[in-house]
């Protein structure tokens, strides 16, 4: 008998507690992936935010830090700086980065702190029950903008990859979807690209993921797919920002 | 009594308690039932604080995926609950979050309800100030609809006082849901009342009588 | 070992730097800038990392990392940037890592003045972020005893795993006094068999977390704190007592103002009043044994601080109602002379004795 | 032995330095010292000034609160700010190059010191501070000059040393002048 399908050796035997259609799952196991086959699990030191990935530390098979919310890169500097040759990344949503925490991922950037953050990007706050998000779409209704964001009075989304790239520091940033089989395989290239990145010294490494949220957007899994693929991916475009491989 | 019943309100309208009452009423039917509490909205007072209790008395409870029922503010609503709803032989009760906010997350159910068997109830506490008037109560109900994509289907005249209630604040609430009733063409279901004042009631109120005890408040927080 | 001529914030440093610090993370505040400045020079020379962070919030993140990954730890900051460091520190304690963190302390409320004030009593003591927590809290009164402190420091922080904060004001810091530098004393310390330092693939996960979601698991963690704690007020506590064996009136005071209560001590002494001072070395624990072996001549206490009262507090609780209680402190910066302590104690007596009848 | 001295001038004239000096030479002869500076905003422009103290006991509080035993005012407005610290009969030493009128405070010694005309002389206006030091030491003699040298010497290191004929001959015309303003009195 031949094995055909084996889960990762970069995730623990716990299970998930995501909800329906939740991509986190999706996410968890790219990343998970990634460092068992470059083989640096025995190497990696991972960073968990606040949010609903508050948990990853049970998940992940590696030595996990719980980080208050949006220090996660605060936290991976610190770890980074006293374990040099370790592999160390954060695992944020976007109210922890795009939100609480911008001052600390645009520095650990601006240093080019040389560590690897994925950036899960579901235009909501998931946790605390679907409120605003600096990256919630024009018009898009949550618990705090029961009418729809309104521009004028909140702003528009925030493109986190576009500010980051425009940072010297920032080596590699690239903005990925696993709304589907390619984009996830793409997606998986991306994490292992940037945990690369890490490897050769290069620098800050972000890869940013669209994500879903079917319980707090009020949809089924897979209109939340769809969702992603017809809303999020035209006001945020698919693709590389920022390659130290190509600059050169 | 229809497979799916999805208990709806605003919040403190008194939803849980009557989701979880509503259960422990059915469990004497001849099928499973399953009480699942999709309050995401809420972390206090939800239903699955009384999962104890409800599985001693047959009825399976779904909450989140943590099997801790309280304190965690994760959303966290487990895949487990697409069984009841799937599965033709099972009496499934949804303890939704409050308000149009708390509805939202039917949503993403709503493609496995069974569309002729489900009842969407809105439970009116006339006592609380958010749901006094038919404006009010107009609003709440096109919001419930708007965000979970379902209509409701029947109203639950559930004014209370906690154990101060009064048949005084029950006959407001019928003479409210009355109005509603005309106003929307929804018929009252359902009418929760105190087990001490299930007595003094008129008995020509359209609607059960389904006896309340109140299960989610904490003796010490009885009394003043 | 020669004595050197040095300014506290400086001696701190070089002290730091015997003790094992291996990081420091900080942002520049005024009147502890010299500490930034110094470890941006010398850390790195001791093989050391310095890095100065985008935000007081950062930097005691930074610290939590750094800990977490088994390292010797510091920040430094002053008043303000202490309150903004208390996410970081309650997390701190919450998962249970040793950090050294100094507060070279000024006036407040808000963004307040930058000279020298005890007005952080509170903060320092009370934990100062969410939660049932507690740091170890030195209050250096001269550089010398600054120096030692902090080179005991870090080996304390590990022992304890948790952080130990060295609470000085702007005249400490900025102030030269001559110090030697003492050798440490070895201490046997547990392994940080915790650490985050990668698994190797020969062990489980080690998480560092402050989160429980679980009441009960919740709850232990704060029992093996409050186990900790209890260990702390055994074993840490220091104090210095100071012509107290037959006062009449003892002063309490601690860091800079202690010195100038010693001064109005001496003065009252040469007038023929018998003064004297306990002077907490540790602010928590508080050191209520110190009220324990006071004389029976003794008829009144008197708190003095530079705030407007708030080891008081402290005070009434360790003299437990055997003795009434006087309060004189300046704030804002302004600084007592030892002219106003010695009239602030006359005072005192006199409405005692009246009070008495005596 | 008790000195309480107050450095001032304005930023630039070396009242900072001028006082770790003195309070570097007291710790090198065995005395307990402690020097404590104005900061912050003080500090970056308009006056500096550091209390210095220079003892044979512990040193109590850093603070001079009235009860200076010597000023050294290198300008007007510390002059006027700190004669009021001096205990009666503390010495008021004042740059008389900058300084054209005698302090007013009745019971102390004012000794007047033209230290920016003797540093210029001497080729350099910034040995101002140590010309003061030379008139400080030879009234209330804390130590000799000896010892001062000494502690400069330490102070610059290898690197600086060229700078120390400099600086003693600074204090030497210091002192010299001290010494006839004190007989003159």
């Amino acid at each position: 008998m031949s094995v055909v399908f084996e889960k990762t050796k970069g995730l623990t035997e716990k299970e998930f507690h995501y909800c329906p259609g939740c991509t986190h799952g999706i996410i968890h196991r790219l990343v998970a992936e990634v460092l068992e086959e470059m083989d640096l699990l025995g190497d990696a030191i991972g960073v968990a935010p606040v949010g609903c990935a508050v948990l990853a530390y049970d998940y992940f098979n590696c030595d996990m830090h719980e980080a208050a919310h949006g220090r996660a890169p605060a936290v991976a500097t610190g770890v980074k700086r006293a374990l040099p040759e370790k592999t160390v990344f954060a695992y944020q949503g976007d109210g922890d980065l795009a939100s609480i925490g911008t001052a600390e991922i645009v520095h650990a950037a601006h240093r080019g702190e040389n560590i690897t953050v994925i950036f899960v990007n579901n235009a909501i706050y998931g946790m605390t029950g679907g409120q605003m998000a600096p990256t919630t779409m024009i018009g898009q209704r949550t618990t705090t903008s029961p009418f729809g964001r309104n521009a004028e009075q909140t702003g528009a989304p925030i493109r986190i990859a576009e500010m980051l790239a425009t940072i010297e520091g920032a080596s590699f940033i690239e903005r990925t979807s696993v709304h589907n089989p390619v984009h996830i395989r793409k997606a998986k290239k991306a994490i292992r690209t940037a945990f690369e990145c890490q490897q050769n010294r290069k620098g800050f490494s972000m890869v940013e993921v669209l994500s879903t949220c079917p319980t707090n957007w009020g949809m089924s899994p897979l209109a939340s797919l769809g969702w992603v693929a017809e809303n999020m991916i035209p006001y945020y475009p698919l693709g590389n920002f920022r390659n130290p491989d190509k600059e050169a | 009594m229809k497979r799916v019943t999805i208990v709806t309100g605003h919040f403190g309208s008194g939803k849980s308690e009557f989701a979880i009452n509503l259960a422990l009423r059915l469990v004497s039917a001849e099928a499973p039932v399953a009480l699942l509490d999709l309050d995401v909205v809420n972390p206090y007072f939800r239903s699955r604080e009384q999962r104890e209790l409800l599985e001693r008395n047959a009825v399976r409870v779904i909450g989140n995926t943590f099997g801790k029922d309280v304190g965690v503010d994760v959303p966290a609503i487990s895949a487990e609950a697409y069984g009841p709803l799937q599965d033709p032989s099972t009496y499934a009760i949804i303890d939704a979050g409050g308000d149009p906010v708390g509805a939202r997350v039917l949503g993403s159910f709503r493609h496995v309800l069974p569309r002729e068997n489900c009842e969407v109830l809105c439970v009116v506490n006339a006592s609380r100030p958010e749901t006094q008037s038919i404006q009010q109560m107009r609003r709440l109900i096109s919001g419930i609809e708007g965000e979970s994509g379902l209509r409701i289907t029947g109203l639950v005249n559930n004014t209370h006082m906690l154990e101060h209630t009064t048949t005084r604040e029950l006959r407001r609430g019928f003479e409210l849901c009355r109005e509603i009733s005309e106003a929307l063409e929804l018929p009252i279901l359902y009418h929760g009342v105190l087990q001490s004042l299930v007595e003094e009631l008129p008995g020509d109120w359209p609607g059960e009588l389904v006896p309340i005890a109140m299960y989610l408040r904490e003796a010490w927080m009885h009394g003043s | 070992m020669d004595k050197v001529l040095m300014k506290g914030n400086e001696a701190l440093c070089a002290a730091a730097i015997r003790g094992g610090c291996q990081f420091f993370f900080g942002y520049p505040i005024t009147p502890q800038n010299e500490i930034p400045e110094y470890m941006s020079r010398e850390l790195g020379r001791a093989g050391g990392t310095f890095l100065q962070a985008e935000s007081e919030v950062a930097a005691i993140n930074m610290v939590y990392g750094a800990a977490g990954a088994g390292a010797r730890v510091m920040t430094s900051s002053s008043s303000p940037g202490i309150a903004l460091k208390q996410e970081g520190i309650s997390y701190i304690c919450g998962a249970e890592l040793p950090c050294v963190i100094v507060n070279i302390s000024r006036g407040g409320p808000g963004l307040g003045g930058i000279q020298p004030s005890q007005a952080d009593y509170f903060q320092a003591t009370r934990g100062g972020g969410n939660g049932d927590y507690y740091l170890l809290v030195f209050a250096p009164a001269n550089i010398q005893e600054a120096a030692d402190l902090m080179i005991e420091a870090f080996d304390l922080a590990d022992l304890y795993r948790m952080p130990v904060m060295i609470l000085g004001d702007g005249m400490l810091g900025q102030m030269m006094e001559p110090v030697v530098f003492k050798e440490r004393k070895p201490r046997d310390l547990p392994q940080k068999d915790w650490a985050t330092t990668g698994t190797a693939g020969k062990r489980k996960p080690n998480i560092i977390n402050s989160l429980r979601l679980d009441p009960a698991e919740l709850e232990n963690l704060n029992i093996r704190l409050q186990e900790k704690y209890a260990q702390l007020k055994a074993n840490e506590v220091r104090y210095e007592t100071h012509q107290t064996e037959d006062a009449e009136l003892v002063f309490v005071a601690y860091g800079t103002s202690s010195r100038i209560v010693k001064n109005a001590v001496a003065v009252m002494r040469a007038n023929g009043l018998k003064a004297g001072l306990i002077r907490p070395i540790t602010l928590w624990p508080f050191p209520e044994q110190a009220f324990e072996e006071l004389p029976d001549s003794l008829r009144a206490l008197m708190s003095v601080e530079l705030s407007h009262g708030q080891m008081i507090d402290d005070v009434k609780i360790a003299a437990r109602g055997r003795w009434p209680v006087g309060f004189y402190g300046r704030s804002g910066g302004m600084i007592f002379t030892q002219q106003e302590i010695v009239e602030a104690g006359e005072k005192l007596l006199r409405e005692v004795s009246h009070v008495s009848g005596v | 032995m008790n000195e309480k001295v107050i450095c001032a001038g304005f930023g630039g004239q070396g009242v900072m330095s001028l006082g770790r000096l003195i309070s570097y030479t007291g710790m090198r002869v065995g005395m307990e010292v402690s020097w404590l500076p104005s900061y912050g905003p003080e500090m970056r422009g308009g006056t500096a000034n550091c209390h210095v103290i220079v003892s044979d006991t512990l040193v109590g509080s850093p603070v001079i609160s009235h009860d200076a035993t010597a000023v050294l005012a290198l300008n007007y407005p510390s002059m006027v700010k700190f004669e009021h610290e001096l205990i009666e009969g503390g010495y008021m030493f004042y740059n008389s190059s900058l300084i054209e009128e005698a302090p007013g405070r009745k019971g102390i010694t004012a000794i007047a010191v033209p230290s920016n005309e003797i540093a210029s002389e001497v080729g350099d206006l910034r040995v101002a501070n140590m010309v003061m030091l030379g008139a400080y030491i030879a009234v209330c003699r804390p130590f000799t000059l000896e010892d001062v040298v000494e502690a400069l010497r330490e102070v610059f290191g290898p690197g600086k040393e060229k700078f120390i004929p400099l600086n003693e001959t600074a204090i030497k015309r210091g002192i010299e002048v001290a010494e006839k303003a004190a007989v003159g009195s």
